[in-house]
């Protein structure tokens, strides 16, 4: 299987993501005006200052080729996951509820938190369990999940809050304490941590690794 | 030719000497014209043509096996094995940053990451090395706060991990702060490139951002003259950097380098086009011409001389054959970044700018780049303290404890000194860094006290840190400077890792002032005999001069930036012992609180540091290095600001456990009283924490090398309680924990 | 035609940047202020001002989060 | 009374957001725009709007890099 990882002018996470794919898998780097997918199962969309991050987070990203490309491989089912930036990105392109708004304390936090898992039917944790407990590290300007609370209780009875901020450690403020979340389908994940730098114990995790390797099992058995 | 005489200043104006400015007219066989004389005066400042340091320069020890780049190159380069090297530098943006802080300290990161591109290498990390003045002062939380702001901005927006650093905070650098980025990059030693331009009928090629207004008059103006009140009119020339274009501009040069597209590489930093055509066409022994409409400009109307001393951001410029421009151009197409060829190589050796083809100025290289008068210092011993101690005295912290009836209670001075913002943790500042991008680091500040970061590329991983104590130097400039390099490679030593080269960047007031001058005399000396000492050739570097105002000149602060190379990453020890561990004092550690933390909080700085064997430190150092890769050690730590008290409660800290230490053989080894013995400070001394069962062996071992160690102690409970002699300081450990990590009250009063 | 969006966040969003500035008010001595709201501001020049709803929709706010008012010049 | 300070990048500074929009806009399919800067916006409402000027030169802008406008609505 191959995963594709979305590159924008301005990413910083991709080759970070791209390898943590290829712990798992093959994969390969998507440049923003390609529009074919063909050949990839699952997509990363990564971290990073995409356009610069100006206006607003993941707001022009969202418009590039491959976005589009990727809205649609998403509407057929396919695995995406979007992280930090990336999340922000499939927000603004409404493939996921919400938004990311500025840190509470309005600075960049980078620090390792603690992520509860929560059962979900994302293909992307596929080898969790309810209850799981990751090591995750976070850095970010913007990621405080907002979105109303009509659209978050729905979220939570559906299931579809997929990783909270252990207690006491939601670092920005992000409503419900929520770090990722799917969209109905459960195929589309966003994930403000970034589980491609918790990739290798060495560098302090490799928690985030179960992420690539469920969907990397899940479609190699397939 | 040139335009209307008055439409630039007269040279004094721009900052050069009456007789610099005769020497020029000697050199051109005529008066230069307004052009001219501005290229001239920037070329020709402190900051380009090192005219106060240059010849001291010369002392510093430059080869060594490993060295693959030198001085003289955008930035140096050290062999890690496998076809690789790891390029690094750290410069200055002080002067900027006292002005505008966010935007400063963001355009020197940025600044400093074109250096180490330039040479072909991706940038692979950050440190910045800051100085404020105290914290009660809101100014200094001012700047504190942009700057860390500005830093973290373009670091973490272009995706090179920021992973170590210092701050400090002193009364004299109250008015002119120090914001010194050092970056640290990766190449292919195969594709290096170096910053010489060749080839007559060459193309020249600028990439990158368009050239506007930022910066004008910015590197004669900024960066080589004393700040003075009422520097508003110098505002407007506040560069703003833009980490999205710098980002694309890395990614496309490296592409470009990599398939081998570009002659020669070179980045626009101070004094712009002027600076960087003028000095690739003298390190290649060729001329350049250059037509300055053809510069993509942002603003339509700028003067032919405003565009050649421009310093706007994010430009690079390269030497390009006829042959491969389509391909250039379509590579900095594809990355969405500029690129236009505004002249080309000449075999003349001039330096020929035209307007839209008029020719409006036109100077030999070698006069402008080479040419400029090397001065002679005049040092003069100052006589006593040239600082006030009523001023470092302004905190919170030394009114508790140097005026207070604790005054010489250790269990009130610890929390005090752990508290104090030079000690403190600085997590409030490095959260705001993205310490992980990249996925190199192994550790991350605060956990040991060198960053590491591992380089599969060499199978191995290398170990940096970045130093220097001005209040130490101010004390002894010899002896402090000694203790910087010293202090890097002791922080070095603790993660395993063994100095390869060094940079350093010599902050320091007006060199025209004799006690200045000697400051800088003497600390120059001081590097240079300690690298000499411990092997390690200095690669490159940077000079600020002129760091003071009206109060008179900053502490003389040499920072060292060092880098190291380890073998095995996954053995590297941290700074948190276990509970049960045995501690062990190793090294020559002679604690005094002659420029300590404490002497300053008690308002009793003066001059002298005691003197210093540099080759037994060195013996100490090579020792622990052995320790940590044998991978023996649970915790290595090395003593520095607050002395062996401030160190242990540090390690406490980290581990999550007490302490109970008695340091009696060491106030008998030393002649000095307990109190000394808990906060005195002084090189060579390391915390190494160990199974107990392993201790006796360490002991024995250090001795066969000798180097001495004392068994302090053990790991256990939840106070950190430390005796010597008559004294003893007894703190829970929440408390201490509380009172280090107290930064963010401070700089934030208001929460 | 020079033309300007006003971005606001939407009432009931917290604007940590307002309240940054409302705790920051009394030491620098100003008395009486209150709800204060932070936002963006883009100028441009346009020649088809009846297209800038749909870009503020699309790309310049963020319907969820945030209102936008256009101001057009038309001098 | 409620007022709004309109905070813009000086003339000649440059504007690395505006330019962002700005290369944006065309792939959005929106042509003929030109000149984007994006600043910032305050709203707050204050009961001595004479204070303003000297609130945004104290704390809302940086009038090292930007330049505002201060508009008062009187009713
Ligand atoms: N303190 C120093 N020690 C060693 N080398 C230095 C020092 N200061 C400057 N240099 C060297 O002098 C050269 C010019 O420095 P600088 O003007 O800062 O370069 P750049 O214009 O590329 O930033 C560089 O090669 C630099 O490494
Ligand atoms: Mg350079």
């Amino acid at each position: 299987m191959t995963f594709g990882v979305l590159q924008f002018p301005g990413s910083c996470d991709e080759r970070d993501a791209l390898a943590a794919c290829e712990r798992v898998a093959e994969a390969r780097l998507v440049w923003h005006e390609e529009t074919d997918l063909a050949g990839i199962d699952a997509v990363v969309v990564p971290g990073g200052f995409s356009y610069g991050d100006y206006l607003r987070a993941g707001a022009i990203a969202r418009f590039s080729p491959a976005m589009e490309a990727v809205a649609a491989f998403a509407a057929g089912g396919g695995p995406v996951l979007g992280i930090c930036n990336g999340f922000q990105v499939l927000c603004e392109a409404g493939l996921l509820p919400g938004a990311l708004l500025p840190n509470e304390e309005l600075r960049f936090l980078c620090r390792q938190v603690e992520l509860g898992y929560e059962g979900t039917d994302s293909p992307w944790a596929s080898e969790l369990s309810d209850g799981d407990a990751l090591s995750i590290p976070v850095k970010h300007m913007s990621g405080r999940y907002f979105a109303p609370d009509d659209v978050l209780d729905e979220l939570e009875s559906s299931g579809r809050v997929a990783f909270r901020y252990a207690e006491g450690q939601n670092p920005n403020g992000s409503a419900r304490d929520i770090a990722g979340v799917t969209n109905e389908s459960g195929n589309v994940l966003g994930l403000m941590p970034h589980p491609e730098h918790a990739v290798d114990p060495l560098t302090g995790s490799a928690d985030g690794l179960k992420l690539f390797s469920s969907v990397a099992s899940l479609l190699a058995a397939a | 030719m040139g335009p209307p005489a008055g439409q630039v200043a007269t040279h004094r104006e721009l900052g050069l000497t009456d007789s610099e400015y005769e020497r020029i007219v000697e050199l051109l066989e005529r008066e230069p014209n307004g052009v001219e004389l501005a290229m001239f005066s920037l070329l020709w400042s402190e900051h380009c043509a090192y005219k106060h340091s240059r010849k001291l320069l010369g002392r510093l020890p430059t080869d060594g096996e490993r060295v693959v780049m030198g001085p003289g190159e955008n930035a140096g380069a050290v062999d890690v094995g496998n076809g690789y090297a790891v390029a690094f530098k750290v410069e200055s943006h002080n002067h900027p940053s006292a002005v505008e802080p966010f935007q400063g300290a963001a355009t020197g990161v940025g600044g400093i990451l074109r250096d180490v591109f330039a040479i072909g290498a991706r940038p692979i990390a950050i440190l910045d090395s800051l100085r404020f003045g105290e914290l009660d002062s809101e100014r200094s939380r001012y700047l504190l706060d942009g700057a860390v702001a500005g830093i973290g901005h373009y670091g973490n927006s272009i995706g090179v991990p920021n992973v170590g650093g210092e701050i400090y905070f002193e009364a004299p650098y109250e008015q002119n702060c120090l914001i010194n980025a050092m970056c640290v990059g990766l190449a292919r030693t195969s594709e290096m490139v170096r910053a010489a331009a060749a080839g007559p009928g060459n193309l020249i090629v600028l990439m990158g951002a368009s050239t506007g207004r930022d910066g004008i008059g910015g590197a004669s103006v900024l960066a080589s003259a004393e700040l003075e009140a009422g520097d508003d009119a110098k505002r407007p020339t506040v560069q703003i950097g833009d980490p999205f274009e710098e980002s694309k501009l890395l990614e496309c040069c490296l592409e470009l380098l990599n398939r081998g597209l570009l002659v020669s590489l070179q980045d626009l930093g101070a004094a712009g086009l002027t600076s960087s055509a003028g000095e690739m066409a003298s390190a290649g022994g060729v001329g350049i011409d250059l037509d300055v409409r053809k510069v993509p400009l942002r603003e339509a109307d700028m003067e032919a001389f405003e565009i050649m001393v421009s310093e706007s951001q994010e430009r690079m410029l390269a030497v390009v054959e006829p042959p491969r421009l389509d391909e250039v151009v379509a590579t900095c197409q594809r990355w969405q970044t500029g690129s236009a060829a505004i002249g080309e190589v000449t075999g003349g050796g001039h330096l020929r700018i035209f307007d839209a083809g008029e020719p409006v100025g036109d100077v030999p290289v070698s006069a402008l780049v080479d040419e400029c008068p090397l001065y002679d210092l005049e040092p003069a011993e100052p006589e006593g303290w040239m600082y006030s101690n009523e001023e470092t005295l302004g905190t919170q912290v030394a009114l508790s404890v140097g005026r207070s009836a604790d005054a010489g209670d250790p269990s009130a001075i610890l929390p005090a000194l752990l508290a104090s913002p030079s000690v403190a943790s600085k997590r409030w500042a490095f959260e705001q860094y993205d310490s992980l991008v990249g996925s190199r680091t192994v550790r991350r500040p605060e956990q040991a006290d060198a960053a590491v970061l591992m380089l599969p590329e060499s199978e191995r991983a290398i170990g940096i840190s970045i130093d220097g104590n001005g209040r130490r130097v101010a004390c002894d400039p010899y002896a402090g400077a000694v203790e910087a390099v010293l202090e890097c490679a002791a922080n070095l030593a603790c993660v395993g890792a063994e100095p390869l080269g060094l940079t350093n960047c010599l902050n320091f007031g007006n060199p025209e002032k004799p006690n200045v001058a000697w400051q800088l005399d003497r600390a120059v000396s001081g590097l240079a005999d300690a690298c000499r000492k411990l092997g390690v050739p200095v690669v490159g570097g940077n000079v600020s001069l002129y760091n003071e105002t009206g109060q008179g000149p900053i502490y003389p602060t040499p920072v060292v930036g060092m880098v190291g190379e380890l073998p095995d990453p996954s053995r590297v020890p941290g700074m948190a012992p276990r509970d049960g561990d045995e501690l062990l004092l190793v090294g020559p550690f002679a604690p005094s609180l002659a420029g300590s933390e404490l002497a300053k909080l008690r308002g009793d700085l003066g001059p002298g540091l005691p003197a210093l064997e540099i080759s037994e430190v060195a013996a100490a150092i090579a020792f622990v290095r052995e320790l940590a890769r044998s991978g023996a050690a649970s915790a290595i730590h090395d003593v520095s600001d607050g002395g062996l008290a401030c160190a242990l409660a540090e390690m406490a800290i980290a581990g999550g456990v007490g302490l109970g230490i008695e340091l009696d053989p060491l106030v008998e080894l030393r002649g000095a009283s307990g109190e000394t013995c808990l906060f005195g400070e002084g090189p060579g001394g390391f915390l190494v924490a160990l199974p107990e069962a392993s201790a006796l062996k360490l002991v024995e071992e250090a001795a066969e090398g000798g180097v001495g160690a004392l068994r302090i102690g053990s790991c256990d409970g939840e106070r950190i309680v430390i005796s010597a002699a008559e004294a003893e300081a007894s703190v829970a450990l929440e408390d201490a924990e509380r009172a280090w990590r107290s930064l963010p009250s401070r700089v934030d009063p208001g929460r | 035609m020079k033309a300007r969006v006003l971005i606001t966040p939407k009432e009931g969003i917290l604007d940590p940047q307002g309240k940054a500035v409302e705790r920051a008010l009394p030491a620098l001595g100003f008395e009486g202020v209150s709800n204060v709201r932070v936002g963006r501001l883009v100028e441009l020049d346009t020649n088809d001002p009846d297209a800038l709803p749909s870009l503020c929709e699309k790309l310049l706010a963020n319907p969820l989060v945030e209102d936008f008012e256009v101001e057009v010049d038309e001098k």
